[in-house]
């Protein structure tokens, strides 16, 4: 238990996907110029981490182990994100369209999003049981939204700033991202 | 009366007076309390810190300002980061990296974003976590008051784990009155507490964030099982409470936005001080704050006039 | 022709599998070539680190975690990996014991320390104080032990020293066994 | 759909030699992956913190860039439309492996500090979306040009940044374990904020801005 | 003692410099000008047209222009002449264009004839005048009071006549008359208060015949001591003491706004985007009664005001204008303007409208016209101090609208209820960084007006 918690509170803070691990650097500048769309954006790589840490835990553990065929991890790794974020899309589509069109443009972005391949590559780097996958994944998706809306609001004040021409968009957000990630530093050391 | 003369304004037409500089320099003066303390302290070495700091804040931001073509305003907002910086540094620390922490602060955190009233985290905070992160060494180095030790030997502050003292009594003393080590301006609570109280009599700042800062952080220790009086009393709390966490700029506008803030930061630093690897966590604790209050003041708003009738009626 | 295997509705997902089925062979192949390649690495640098320890090291067996020196044919002393999480992530430290348990010296295999800080727990002024120690000695300075911590760098010290003697009571335990 | 078959089927034969070089320069400097389109940022920032790294990494990039663009190049014609993107990432990530395979075998050291952002090549938009705008569209030779070009953009962006924040972070450059100078006062003190995380934001912002300020001055 | 009540102000009100010069100055007739600019459009609601022609004599007190529309008041001509040209005006409070004559004395004051019911100059005995009130209808008070062209006085210049017919549904239970006055410099209702108070008070008895509400207070700020203690003794003489309440407030800006004095006095809310009659109660203001009363009584149109004329000018004086007497005239009667003054306002100091213009006339809205020095002060930045916040009477976000309004983001205001905005210019007032924030406001408004069609 107490490991999970420790693997949970590092993924969110600590080692955080965008400001420790620079990934999922893309949908972090790109969708962060609007809370709501941030916010959707969040949940929905959330979700398709949780499940791709799921499944590719459990390909890794019970498959390219027990074979030693680990070298094969990442052409697996991805071809089952891709199907899984068609998947994910196919069952939102059905199930809930209002939850599809909060999230619909989003989930074909996620794909591409070195974050999810990232976080299913680092549980296996870790040798991480499918729970521990689970719960690593759980938080790196709420670090990923927890940063994410923390820039998003950022950045709503910033479009309102004064700052030099050059600055301004995307060098502003970089210095930001910076300064965030310095503050960020203040949870070394705390796992 | 001649026409030529005749001006038009927007409503209304007088204004109280109680400008943006004046806020600034009474801050500066209020300031000036936990800085004699530092000279007192520290001596020599702490004066040319403090000065420094100031004068490469403010020139930077004069160049600056310059670069971009606009009026340079002497607001004093340049004079209190350079102070600040300075009062949250160690006492013994080479001058070019004061110089270096001073320009971080007012060209990255500061001018980049578009100058005052833009900045999203505290310039001073942000040049002192700048300047920990490239020097720890000299950041942890801290000189004990000489007067209490004639030669300037290094020792422990108070929140690192190696600090040992033997009597309570003189230990809380030493915290109150600031003979102890540590940074510059945030040894001497009782200095500190005189400078508060300066802003409280001008009503420069809202009694909500340290009040409830301080409380949480109080309250946190207590749960933690910690020496509550010593927790509140030691490390930069108290200026951070009083100095830092009340920049207008940085921190929430609405009454409530300032009572969530001064909570956060509370959690934090009790958080910080008790499970990370940083022996003080009022730095840090306040920057991530301060990234959370562009989202505290779109969701903290205050209720209109009439509003809740309005609800009631619907 | 062409065309027609083209529009064939099945075509897609064969063409698919065939660029997989061609992956795989080839990723095969090259694993074949390059993991003996690896593991041949991955044993040529626990000698070196075991040699750097104990220079004088003809041979070595591993037995479970513990790696048993030989020198001339005769049993030296012993090297066991520990780990500890020291300021911004894990330290691995090789170490080696001399046939008595004392330390006969150790060696940091992996770490991702402040660089110029923390990270100076690599060099030798830092690992040499730990010659000849044994496990009660093993503490910083300031809580009682033999140990200066590197400047500034508690934190890394503090791993490397703690992760460094509840490994080798955990090993000297086992072994007397 | 139509679109895309139609210029798949176009071939340039005339003036392929000097559409080559074309390609190549406009990938270095015009579309400049790092800095002018700010595509695939995520390895700019992490392995950044030396040249070595950066160099590691850029070997990987066109490797895989060249490979999987002469790859994709090849069977444009036998790819059908609705599996494309599957089959891109399956033939990226064949050669991702590829290669990471080769260079733990060759570079183990580099091979352990690049980490996971070696095998997240696979992921890097510059590769999908030159293999989706470009490769599956062109020539064989024009999409190799255009691989070594773009990765020649990358390696220049990686080295800069790099060079940067090594020189800053250490006070001293090394490259496969050689140092190439070091700075008398800055080695003693050096500058580690910008080797940490918050630093490769830092540098990458402050370029991106003096990047635009150039284009502001020469009235861009 | 008696029949006064004290209250405090029910919200965070500022303390301004009160600079209430003419306090003590009695009202004092001004001369007939030579010539007055009369405007079409001196009221809420839809603009008038003139029922007179270019070259037509005109007669004091006649109408010469009126409107077909119900939220309207027809004007009259303030000065006997002859109706010479028509031109073109700015509207100053909305900024809009405004059609004008021009009305030439002929220097002789003819008045249209005037029918008087009731002498309460000369008569001490008010039971006359009550008799008569009781017997008009309402239906007759509030013809009397359109013909007569009666707005608001306060100077939001809603037509009177509509306000006191509230739509059946609205119960109105509270009449509050606003004798607050809470904008330095301004002392016209101090003195109309002081000097007819009889009208004043007869005016309000009138008013509350057209809405019988249940509780009829009189609002006076606690700085007019004079005024409480004067309408204290009339309403004792008058025999009003057993339905007035005479309520002295703790002087605070703005009191005299109406949310603001209902929330004091009744510690009702005016919803948002609500109306005083959404909570029952329907607030008039000190010179609106007084010409209700005239309007009613004497029949006398609504062609003269109080005006104050003050500030940095040698002789400041309350001055009983004639409507559309320009504001040069005005102050050419009070003296040498200071040297320093570089600003003309029309109105108090926090919301007044500043003009370039002496020829502009004196409508229906002119209370005030203040002569000032200033410096231009330089707008800087929002530190984010949250003073504005603190002290909005309204309880709004000033210092959002200012930034949004810079960029152009209009919407974000209204999700911020920048429509609940009374203008009262505190926020500016007390802006460390010198933001003309009810600038901002103003625009932001009218343009989500514009947008809205």
């Amino acid at each position: 238990m107490n490991n999970l918690l420790t693997i949970f509170i590092a993924m969110v803070i600590v080692n955080n996907m965008v400001l420790s691990k620079f990934l999922g650097l893309c949908p972090f500048f790109g969708v962060s110029k609007k809370l709501s769309n941030a916010f959707s954006m969040g949940i929905a790589v959330t979700l398709v981490m949780l499940i791709a840490s799921v499944s590719t835990s459990a390909i890794y553990n019970y498959i390219l182990v027990p074979y030693k065929v680990e070298f094969m991890n990442i052409v697996i790794y991805i071809l089952v994100i891709a199907s899984l974020v068609q998947i994910v899309e196919l069952i939102i589509k059905r199930t809930n369209i209002i939850l599809y069109n909060a999230l619909g443009i989003y989930l074909p972005l996620i794909t591409t999003n070195c974050a999810v391949l990232g976080i299913t590559l680092i549980n296996s780097a870790e040798n991480y049981s499918i729970l521990e996958s689970t719960v690593s994944a759980l938080g790196a998706g709420i670090g990923f939204t927890l940063v994410l809306i923390i820039m998003s609001g950022i950045r709503e004040k910033l479009d309102l700033a004064d700052s030099p021409k050059s600055m301004r968009g995307l060098p502003v957000a970089f210095l930001t991202a910076a300064l965030l990630a310095l503050a960020f530093i203040g949870f070394n050391g705390m796992v | 009366m001649e026409k030529d003369n005749i001006l038009i304004s927007h409503a209304p037409h007088i204004w109280r007076g109680f400008s943006t500089s004046k806020v600034m320099y009474i801050v500066v003066a209020a300031l000036l309390f936990p800085t004699a303390a530092g000279i007192y302290f520290f001596g020599y070495s702490a004066i040319y810190i403090i000065l420094a700091s100031i004068i490469t804040a403010v020139l930077t931001e004069f160049v600056i300002k310059k670069l971009r073509k606009k009026k340079f305003i002497m607001d004093g907002s340049a004079v209190i980061t350079g102070l600040l910086l300075a009062l949250i540094l160690p006492p013994g620390m080479p001058l070019w990296m004061v110089v270096l922490g001073a320009f971080f602060s007012i060209a990255v955190v500061k001018e980049a974003f578009g100058g005052l009233g833009y900045n999203i985290f505290n310039p001073a905070l942000a040049g002192r976590a700048f300047l920990s992160v490239c020097f720890p060494k000299e950041m942890t180095t801290w000189v004990l008051p000489p007067y209490f030790n004639y030669d300037a030997v290094t020792g422990a502050t108070p929140l690192s784990e190696s600090f040992v003292y033997t009597d309570k009594l003189s230990l809380y003393k030493d915290l109150f009155f600031g003979n102890i080590g540590g940074s510059l301006g945030e040894t001497s609570a009782m200095l500190i507490l005189i400078g508060a109280a300066v802003l409280f009599i001008f009503r420069i700042i809202d009694w909500k964030i340290p009040a409830f800062y301080i409380g949480t952080v109080a309250l946190g220790s207590l749960l933690m099982g910690k020496d509550v009086l010593f927790q509140v009393l030691a490390g930069g709390l108290m200026i951070g409470a009083f100095f830092m966490a009340t920049d207008y700029v940085t921190s929430p506008v609405t009454g409530n936005g300032r009572i969530i803030f001064g909570v956060g930061v509370g959690v934090l630093t009790v958080l910080i001080r008790n499970f990370s690897n940083m022996p003080e966590g009022v730095c840090f604790s306040i920057l991530i704050m301060n990234a959370f209050t562009p989202l505290i003041d779109k969701y903290v708003k205050v209720k209109p006039f009439g509003f809740q009738k309005k609800k009631k009626n619907a | 022709m062409r065309n027609k295997i083209l529009s064939n509705k099945a075509y897609p997902v064969v063409f698919l599998a065939v660029i997989v089925i061609v992956s795989v062979v080839l990723l095969m192949a090259v694993n074949s070539m390059t993991s003996p390649i690896v593991k041949n690495m991955q044993v040529e640098e626990i000698k070196n680190t075991l040699r750097s320890i104990f220079p004088e090291m003809s041979e070595y067996e591993v037995d479970d975690e513990v790696y048993i020196i030989y020198e001339d044919g005769e049993k030296a002393g012993y090297a066991f990996i520990a780990s500890g999480s020291g300021y911004s992530g894990n330290i691995d430290i090789m170490v080696g014991l001399d046939s008595g348990f004392g330390i006969k010296g150790i060696s940091i295999l992996s770490q991702t320390e402040t660089p110029g800080l923390g990270s100076m727990i690599t060099e030798s002024l830092f690992t040499d104080q730990f010659k000849g120690l044994s496990a009660s000695d093993i503490a910083l300075k300031s809580e009682g032990g033999k140990i200066d911590a590197v400047t500034g760098a508690t934190i890394s010290s503090r791993a490397v020293v703690n992760a460094v003697k509840e490994k080798m009571i955990e090993i000297i335990d086992s072994l007397e066994k | 759909m139509d679109d895309y078959k139609n210029k798949s089927g176009c071939e340039i034969n005339k003036g392929n030699s000097r559409r080559f070089w074309k390609e190549l320069a406009k990938g270095v400097v015009i579309s400049n992956p790092v800095f002018i389109l700010t595509l695939g940022l995520c390895p700019v920032l992490a392995i950044t913190s030396s040249i070595t790294n950066a160099l590691g990494m850029s070997a990987g990039v066109i490797f895989v860039l060249l490979c999987s663009n002469i790859m994709i190049s090849s069977i444009r014609k036998a790819t059908p439309l609705m599996v494309r993107i599957p089959v891109f990432i399956v033939v990226i990530a064949t050669f991702v492996t590829i290669f990471s395979l080769l260079f733990e075998a060759y570079f183990p050291p580099l091979h352990k500090s690049l980490g996971i952002y070696l095998p997240l090549i696979v992921v890097n938009c510059i590769i999908l979306g030159r293999a989706e705008v470009f490769a599956s569209k062109n020539s064989v030779v024009l999409s190799a040009a255009d691989a070594l070009g773009i990765g020649f953009g990358f390696t220049i962006a990686l080295i800069m940044i790099s060079f940067l924040r090594e020189t800053l972070g250490t006070g001293s450059v090394e490259i496969f374990g050689r140092q190439l100078f070091k700075l008398p006062g800055l080695s003693v003190h050096p500058l580690t904020f910008f080797i940490s995380p918050p630093g490769a934001f830092l540098v990458i912002g402050i370029l991106l801005a003096l990047f635009r300020w150039i284009g502001v001055i020469r009235g861009e | 003692m008696g029949i006064v009540v004290k209250k405090k102000s029910a919200f965070k009100g500022l303390l301004l410099p009160e600079n209430k010069i003419t306090a003590k100055k009695p009202i004092e007739n001004l001369p007939v000008p030579e010539k007055v600019i009369m405007p079409l459009q001196q009221s809420i609601g839809a603009p008038c047209e003139f029922i007179v022609n270019r070259g037509d004599t005109v007669k004091a007190g006649q109408k010469i222009a009126d409107s077909t529309s119900y939220v309207s008041a027809p004007i009259h001509a303030s000065i006997s002449g002859k109706v010479s040209k028509t031109i073109k005006v700015v509207n100053t409070v909305t900024s809009t264009i405004m059609d004008a004559v021009i009305i030439e004395s002929d220097g002789e004051d003819r008045w249209v004839e005037l029918k008087k019911l009731f002498d309460i100059k000369k008569s001490d005995d008010f039971s006359g005048l009550k008799k008569i009130v009781d017997s008009t209808g309402k239906k007759e008070i509030l013809k009397k009071i359109r013909e007569a062209g009666v707005v608001g006085l306060g100077g939001a210049t809603f037509p009177t006549h509509v306000k006191l017919n509230p739509p059946p549904d609205k119960k109105i239970d509270t009449l509050i008359l606003n004798g607050c006055e809470c904008e330095p410099f301004i002392t016209s209702d101090h003195r109309i208060m002081l000097e007819y108070g009889r009208q004043v008070l007869a005016g309000l008895y009138i008013i509350s015949r057209t809405i019988s509400p249940e509780n009829i207070y009189i609002a006076i700020e606690d700085n007019k001591e004079d005024a409480i203690r004067c309408l204290e003794e009339l309403i004792i003489k008058m025999g009003f003491s057993s339905i007035f309440k005479l309520v002295s407030l703790k002087s605070s800006y703005p009191m005299g706004a109406e949310k603001t004095l209902i929330k004091t006095i009744t510690g009702r809310s005016v919803p948002v985007g609500g109306l005083p009659m959404d909570v029952g109660v329907i607030v008039n203001n000190v010179a609106t009664s007084k010409s209700v009363y005239e309007a009613v009584i004497e029949s006398r149109p609504l062609v003269d005001k109080v005006v104050t004329v003050t500030g940095a000018i040698e002789n400041p004086k309350n001055l009983l204008a004639r409507l559309g007497t320009t504001i040069g005239y005005l102050i050419g009667e009070c003296g040498e303007v200071g040297s320093g003054a570089n600003y003309i306002i029309i109105g108090g100091p926090m919301m007044g409208i500043s003009i370039v213009d002496t020829d502009f006339p004196v409508t229906k809205g002119t209370n005030c016209i203040l002569v000032k020095e200033g410096r231009v002060q330089i707008e800087q930045n929002c530190i984010n101090c949250g003073r504005c916040v603190n002290i909005c009477p309204m309880k709004l976000m000033p210092l959002v609208y200012a930034r949004n309004v810079k960029r152009g983001n209009f919407e974000v205001c209204r999700e911020y209820y920048i429509e609940n905005c009374i203008e009262c210019g505190s926020c500016a007032y007390v802006c460390p960084a010198n933001i003309p924030i009810v600038g901002y406001i103003k625009t932001c408004k009218s343009t989500i007006a514009k947008n809205n069609g």
